[in-house]
């Protein structure tokens, strides 16, 4: 046991969580900015594993890891657009078109690792390039915190300035407010004079990009190559975040790094003799009271203030 | 002054549903005129002006402003030409503050991109205190009144500097006073040159305010009007067919042996921050309708849902026919006799996506003559259904119709026509004919007074000061959460007077008010 | 009067326009990756109607998704975004698993014992999201995807521990009872009777929606939850019935596709089958012969697909492709609109009177 | 690696002499496991002159696999070949309603004796007895692990061997062990290796598919540690990636591949026993050890030998090699298991 203790309080251990938080984050977000604008995007998963394969596909191709993502982020952002040109377009349920990207993307990452390597598993043995992993300067000699924050990969880092920058743009810019407007009711949106169709592919081009940067830190920092269904449902823990936040931004983040923290904690208690299967729910029952002790707590303060 | 600013010509309107709204409509609107357009319900005004306004694109026909064709794809570019609307159903977003939800779409801005809220805060102040609106701009939308909900959609408007502002019945739920104020500002900006659209049931009003009007029904034009060469009765008939009477003294029947239906005791509502509701004790008896007065906001909605059964207060108690409901569910309320004709319709009175039928049994759905043990009985819905739309004559194609898709005032009779048809012990009415045209809100009064005379007791709240005094036997009248004052009879108080109580000037004793609460 | 007409006429049309649409792209997507595109086309479209066993193959892949479509339908109907059929599939699915090998032997009782307490037990589960759904407004959705995955790690862990069969090498149960199999159905096929099982189910589903109370309060309270509240439906009854039910209805699907198609539990992932149901609910509009109507037509194209891909060389993904582009094109809305507007631009001239 | 090979048709083969017609059911291939190895003996196969190959990939539902065999067994094939436990009830199902069609079975686990029917299967702990000695000797620390994609009988067969192995080559040998809980989530099985060998592993064998690449990532980021692959020579798929081709030390081979072009060949020659079955361990060839560059390296000639003389042994059958897939419960694995932690 002693052992375990060891693996968990110490500052790797942070460094970890901020590891295996960054795409859940980026599927967070994705999820985030989507149905803020009132254009639920369940296809996450999906576009974060086109997103993951394309990295790779695009940095070998290109010789160069940046315009590999750049590949990546131009394949998520078709993901998202045909979504939203399907929702806005031709009103096809959103939910319905989320369902059937996922079910698209799953199969034609096959398809295509398969025509491209001639195995359906993984793009291992292509030489694809990975995003370097920084180090900052100063801030990586300072002794703990240097430890936990410095050395990531720049997505990473990425996705950190990227939760500020959301946070900003939701909370501060016209085009959040827009977007909180357009989600909240698209008729008082429209009579105002907002373009909704127009902020909503917008929001979606935004849910694309971030969450094709998920799919890239998968296989272009996280590892270093694509295999075939890599995402593991990172997507949907993105979307019950966000559901989870009912709008609020904070919340979001906090109920991912919940899920992250926990997902970290299982991974050092695996090393355990405890059933694997039952392991591997924790996060996700981490989750599942968070959400009804928060409920709970919604529902008291709603009681005492009506009555 | 003549020329002619924007131009609807020969609109045609066809709705997915295969409804025809407008038809060929044509009606020229000239810069400075403050022009009303009137009709029955469902005659396509409102469908008119949302074309007009690029929310709804037309079928057919041509808009011209300030001399040019234009197609509008979304309100946005009708907004950028200087043509704003207030809509008959709100378009606000109850989680937004009045201030956001004014310069929504045009919001103040620094460095660019981000929204300057303190800017926005002061405008929305500005712009409140020139046109004399009491409101608070850091108060969110969903705790407002109707009326003050009504008056953010106003400011909302005004603030976009339009040359041309449509207002789709934008009085039917304001006080006199403020409709009053509306209509100075409505003429300060007619001084400046800008024209006004204004749609309203109430002809009064119209014939005061307008310079010219149009008269639409069933989706036509038919003709347009100087005010001072049509009088109210003309245009009565236009849209009517009929004459109307409009004094309801001589049809209400004296009841004997009345007794207390509704008795509210001691009621109160405390929220953490202040008191909603203050010490409110009164009874309504069979045979009689008691008129509640009073400026939005001051307490009367909250008195409403806590008699409903929509909202929970802290102290004190209702009976209904002697029995204490004040803390049973709303199905048994409802079952002991109470109905209850909700202040926004859309919000809690219908389903808009299912059909009439669906919707006009909602409030007695398990009575045995419409559901047994498990099924519904179709066929009985049918009829009562088809009964009811040909009563209350809502203007329908069939009970199978999607209720949304009805004109306001159609979807506020099948409201009525439902609690009506549960035969109630105690009617609640919150603004029974808001947006309903004349004939069908005389209608509707006549079947109160029905309901009153066979000894029912109708418990009536209403921005329309007429409609309370002419209907109601006695009256309360709120203000900031308590009741200021009872009276026996509606003719013992003056306009006037009403209007001071009604601001919080005049209060009466204690044992006046004490009176409302008759055992 | 002609507006009805004109309604179905208009539904039947765009549909037919949207498949057809979707098969031309599949067309031309098949030109890319085979080399006998005619060929391969034909046996996606026409296959599963060539040999009575293909038919019956349709059939068999419809009953497990069209009875997860119809158990999310009723969430949908009701307003509530809940996801959670997966998750009973599997659970369900470790139920009947043990139950069915401790059955009585007797071939007509065992399997509707077996089906009946693998139903209760996935409406009993469901009642978890719908009891904090009804009284604490609790977020539908979350608990629903967190419940698929903690209910696969539970019911994994329960096979493995308690019902494993130790003469395979993985974790799977016992073989199910003999007596407790599904009866065949059609003769020279696999296609048991849980066919008749779906249609008879989504007729009560039917029955249920749209000729009682407790389907009317259902309507209503997923349109407007306000109306619903005002109207004196209670919301708590209504959300644990309808959690109930739906639970019960993927119950029964899962017992019905495992006591009819496999003979042992062999599930060690989430079967996919509860997403798929979403999708049918969706693409079927939450009414029950629409879902069982859609489950139809995705079985027919995988299956369609699948015939395509063993005997052509086109790879069995392009199943995905083409029911990606049908699901995209049949549920626009909008598609058809402007000729349909003309449409009823003549038509209303020609009719010229009120409306 | 190697572009898809799937050739319906053979078009250079001389005139008059018969085509063979072959088929291989597999539920998918990209398991990165043994379904892609045999798949990759398949291929060898169809690029035989003469013979016309078809893979048929069935779908991971497997209430579905039995209308393939039907199918296949309609579609006039000289030879169909499939297996592993949970098709083969189906295999043998079709198998006894078409006596004249020949089948291979490349997996069996509970086999019928059908005269039409020739099974094979492979003695996965003594792959994992292979991948055992290699940790075994390798280890500095005396830590190794073991990272699993699920706690399955399939998986801990390996992981039996694998104890067995490590203890012959070093008594005081650790093991600890992870599951992933899939075989797809390879960021996940990077952080669990992480974690091993941050605890002081140094060497670890995963039998995790495509899961498992994560534990290449994880080592390839550490100083000091190594991996060790399955079913095949894993560091040929990371052609691409030197930094990681230089820590798998080894790779312990199931060979599939091999077997089914064995018996491929012996179909030709008329010499394949339908109606047997057939064992195949490290002395058959049915199971193996990759030696590549980074074990030529690591290895001193000493250990190389011990190694070697643990294979001998191996195949002298001294060892007694527990066989978790045929347990009926729990409690050997687990004592197992407590063995060595
Ligand atoms: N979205 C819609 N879909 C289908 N039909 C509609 C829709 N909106 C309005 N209609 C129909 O168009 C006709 C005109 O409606 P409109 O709202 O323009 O009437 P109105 O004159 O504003 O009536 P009111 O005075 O009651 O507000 C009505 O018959 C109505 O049922
Ligand atoms: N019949 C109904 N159908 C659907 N949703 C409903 C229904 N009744 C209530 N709700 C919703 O369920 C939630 C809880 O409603 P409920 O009436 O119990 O509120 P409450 O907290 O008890 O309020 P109050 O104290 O005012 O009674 C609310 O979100 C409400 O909108
Ligand atoms: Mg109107
Ligand atoms: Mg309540």
């Amino acid at each position: 046991m002693e052992q375990y203790k060891d693996l968990i309080f110490s500052a790797s251990f942070f460094f970890v969580i901020i590891r295996v938080c960054v795409p859940l984050m980026f599927a967070s977000m994705s999820a985030y900015t989507a149905n803020l604008s009132g254009l639920p995007n369940i296809a996450v998963e999906g576009i974060m594993l086109i997103a993951a394969i394309m990295g790779v596909l695009g940095s070998v191709w290109t010789h160069s890891a940046w315009l590999g993502l750049l590949v990546a982020i131009a394949s998520g952002i078709l993901m998202a657009l045909i979504l939203a040109f399907s929702a806005i377009k031709l009103k096809t349920t959103p939910i319905m078109g989320g369902i059937a990207l996922n079910v698209f993307a799953s199969s034609f990452t096959v398809f295509l690792l398969f025509v491209i390597t001639g195995s359906k598993g993984t793009t291992a043995s292509l030489p694809s390039k990975v995003l370097p992993t920084i180090h900052i300067p100063i801030i990586k000699d300072i002794p703990i915190l240097g430890e936990i924050i410095s050395g990531h990969n720049v997505l990473a880092y990425i996705c950190m300035i990227t939760a500020v920058l959301v946070y900003i743009l939701v909370y501060k810019t016209k085009f959040g407010l827009h977007m909180r407007a357009s989600g909240l009711d698209e008729n008082a949106a429209r009579s105002v004079g907002i373009n909704v169709n127009r902020v909503r592919f917008t929001s979606l081009i935004l849910s694309g990009i971030l969450a094709a940067m998920g799919g890239a830190y998968l296989s272009m920092g996280y590892l270093s190559f694509f295999t075939a269904n890599m995402t593991a449902s990172r997507g949907w823990i993105g979307i019950a975040a966000e559901a989870m936040g009912r709008g609020n931004f904070i919340t979001v983040l906090l109920t991912t790094l919940v899920f992250g923290v926990f997902d970290a904690i299982t991974n050092v208690l695996s090393l355990t003799n405890l059933p694997s299967e039952l392991l591997q729910t924790i996060p996700y029952l981490a989750v599942f009271f968070a959400i009804i002790a928060y409920s709970i707590k919604e529902y008291n303060k709603k009681k005492r203030n009506n009555a | 002054m003549d020329d002619i600013i924007l131009s609807l010509q020969e609109i045609t309107k066809v709705y997915d549903n295969g409804v025809f709204a407008n038809r060929k409509v044509s009606i020229d609107f000239k810069k400075g005129e403050i022009h009303s357009v009137v009709g029955e319900n469902g005659a396509g005004k409102s469908t008119i002006m949302k074309i007009a306004f690029g929310m709804e694109k037309q079928s057919e026909g041509q808009i011209v402003y300030k001399g040019k064709p234009v197609q509008f794809e979304n309100s946005m570019e009708a907004i950028k030409l200087g043509i704003g609307m207030v809509h008959q159903h709100f378009m606000l977003i109850p989680s937004f503050t009045v201030a956001q939800s004014i310069v929504l779409g045009n919001e103040p801005v620094k460095n660019k991109f981000f929204v300057d809220y303190n800017q926005a805060t002061k405008k929305a102040t500005e712009l409140a205190k020139k046109y004399n609106f009491e409101i608070d701009v850091k108060a969110k939308i969903e705790t407002l009144s109707v009326g003050a909900k009504q008056k953010v959609e106003i400011l909302k408007t005004l603030y976009q500097d339009a040359e041309v502002i449509i207002l789709d019945e934008p009085t039917a739920v304001l006080t006199p006073q403020e409709t009053d104020a509306l209509f100075i500002e409505l003429k300060k900006f007619r001084e400046l040159g800008h024209t006004v659209i204004f749609i309203s049931h109430k002809l009064n009003e119209v014939k005061q305010i307008s310079d010219r009007i149009t008269i639409m029904k069933n989706g036509e034009s038919c003709g347009t009007y100087n005010a001072c060469d049509i009088s109210i009765e003309k245009m009565t008939e236009l849209i009517v067919g009929r004459e109307l009477s409009t004094s309801f003294e001589d049809i209400k029947k004296k009841l004997d042996n009345t007794k207390a239906v509704l008795a509210v005791e001691n009621l109160e509502i405390k929220t953490t921050k202040k008191h909603t509701l203050n010490n409110i004790n009164f009874t309504v008896k069979s045979g009689e309708i008691l008129g509640i007065a009073g400026v939005q906001g001051n307490g009367q909605s909250e008195l409403i849902q806590a008699i409903a059964g929509m909202r929970s207060f802290t102290s004190g108690s209702i009976h209904l026919n002697d029995v204490d409901i004040s803390t049973i569910p709303i199905k048994q309320r409802r079952q002991k006799g109470l109905a209850y004709i909700p202040e926004d319709r859309m919000q809690d009175g219908i389903a808009a996506n299912a059909s009439i039928s669906d919707n006009i049994i909602s409030t007695y759905y398990d009575s045995p003559e419409i559901s047994g043990k498990v099924f519904m009985k179709n066929k009985s819905i049918r009829t009562i259904a088809d009964n009811l739309i040909s009563k209350f004559s809502v203007k329908t194609t069939s009970a199978k119709t999607k209720i949304g898709s009805l004109s306001g005032g159609n979807i506020q009779k099948v409201v009525v026509a439902r609690e009506y048809q549960t035969d109630p012990q105690l009617l609640i009415a919150e603004q029974p004919t808001r947006g309903i045209d004349i004939g069908s809100a005389n209608f509707i009064h006549n079947q109160l007074i029905d309901l009153r005379n066979e000894g029912r007791a109708i418990l009536l709240v209403s921005a329309d000061l007429t409609e309370v005094m002419d209907l109601s036997d006695k009256l309360i009248v709120m203000y900031d959460g308590e009741i200021v004052a009872y009276f026996e009879s509606t003719n013992d108080v003056t306009d006037k007077d009403l209007g001071l109580y009604m601001l919080g000037v005049k209060k009466q004793s204690e044992e006046e008010i004490r009176r409302a609460y008759r055992v | 009067m002609f507006k009805k007409n004109s309604d179905v006429m208009f539904e039947i049309v765009k549909t037919l326009v949207a498949i057809a649409i979707s098969l031309v792209i599949s067309f031309l997507i098949l030109v890319l990756v085979s080399k006998t595109p005619v060929d391969a086309f034909f046996k996606l479209l026409t296959a599963p109607v060539t040999k009575i066993r293909y038919f019956g193959n349709v059939l068999e892949t419809m009953v497990p998704i069209g009875f997860a479509g119809l158990a999310t339908s009723l969430l949908f109907r009701t307003g509530l975004f809940n996801l959670g059929t997966e998750g009973i599939y599997y659970i369900c699915g470790v139920v009947t698993a043990t139950v069915a090998s401790q059955m009585f032997g007797n071939a007509f009782l065992d399997p509707i014992l077996t089906i009946l307490i693998s139903s209760v037990f996935g409406g009993l589960v469901a009642l978890i999201p719908g009891y904090f759904k009804a009284k604490y407004n609790t977020n539908e959705l979350v608990v629903s995807l967190m419940m698929n995955s903690i209910l696969f790690g539970l019911g994994l862990f329960f096979v493995k521990t308690f019902i494993r069969a130790s003469d395979v090498p993985s974790v799977a149960s016992n073989k199910f009872m003999e007596t407790t199999r599904l009866p065949i159905f059609i003769p020279g096929t696999r296609t048991h009777i849980g066919v008749i099982v779906l249609l008879v189910v989504t007729v009560l589903m039917f029955i249920l929606l749209f000729k009682t109370k407790l389907g009317y309060s259902i309507r209503m309270t997923g349109l407007n939850k306000n109306f619903a509240k005002y109207s004196g439906m209670s919301a708590f009854a209504l959300f644990l019935s309808v959690h109930f039910i739906s639970g019960f209805i993927g119950g029964m699907g899962s017992s019905i596709e495992l006591l009819g198609m496999y003979e042992r539990f062999t599930w060690v992932a989430l079967p996919g089958l509860g997403f798929t149901g979403a999708l049918i609910a969706t693409l079927g509009k939450n009414n029950p012969f629409g879902v069982l109507l859609a489950s139809f037509g995705i079985a027919y194209i995988r299956v369609g697909a699948e015939i395509m891909s063993r005997t052509t060389d086109v790879p069995v993904e392009m199943a995905a492709f083409v029911e990606a582009i049908l699901v995209f094109l049949i549920m626009s809305q909008y598609f058809l609109k402007k000729w349909r507007d003309r449409s009823l631009l003549k038509e209303g001239d020609k009719a010229n009177g009120t409306v | 690696s190697s572009k898809p090979a799937e050739k319906p048709s053979n078009t250079d083969q001389p005139e008059g002499e018969k085509t063979i017609k072959v088929a291989l059911l597999l539920p998918y291939i990209g398991d990165q496991s043994y379904f892609d190895i045999v798949y990759a003996g398949f291929q060898e196969i169809s690029a035989m002159p003469n013979v016309e190959a078809k893979l048929i990939e069935m779908g991971k539902d497997n209430s579905k696999w039995e209308n393939y065999y039907l199918e296949a067994a309609e579609g006039g094939y000289d030879l169909i070949m499939g297996g592993n436990w949970e098709a083969e009830p189906s295999l043998y199902k079709i198998a006894k309603e078409f006596p004249e069609q020949k089948f291979i079975n490349f997996d069996y686990s509970a086999p019928e004796d059908l005269p039409n029917v020739y099974a094979m299967t492979y003695k996965c702990e003594e792959l994992g007895f292979l991948a055992g000695a290699v940790a075994g000797t390798a280890t500095t620390t005396n830590k190794i692990g073991a990272i699993g994609g699920m706690d399955s009988p399939s998986i801990n067969d390996f992981f039996g061997g694998y104890i067995t192995g490590a203890q012959a080559a070093n008594p005081d040998v650790k093991v600890s062990f992870g599951y992933v809980g899939n075989f797809q989530d390879a960021p996940k099985a990077k952080e669990q290796a992480d974690n091993m060998y941050k605890s002081g592993a140094d060497v670890i064998f995963h039998a995790a598919g495509g899961a498992g690449n994560g534990l290449f990532e994880s080592a390839s980021g550490l100083e000091g540690v190594w991996a060790i692959g399955v079913d095949s020579d894993q560091s040929l798929t990371f052609s691409e990636k030197p930094e990681i081709v230089k820590v798998i030390l080894s790779s312990a081979t199931k060979n599939c591949d091999k077997a089914l072009v064995r018996a491929f060949n012996m179909y030709l020659d008329g010499t394949l026993p339908f109606g047997e079955k057939e064992l195949l361990g490290y002395k058959e060839g049915g199971v193996g050890i990759v030696k590549n560059d980074a074990y030529n390296n690591f290895f001193s000639d000493e250990q190389k030998a011990a190694i070697e003389q643990l294979e001998q042994d191996l195949i002298d059958g001294k060892f007694d090699i527990p066989q978790i897939r045929l347990e009926t419960d729990n409690t050997k694995w687990e004592a197992l298991k407590a063995s060595v932690q």
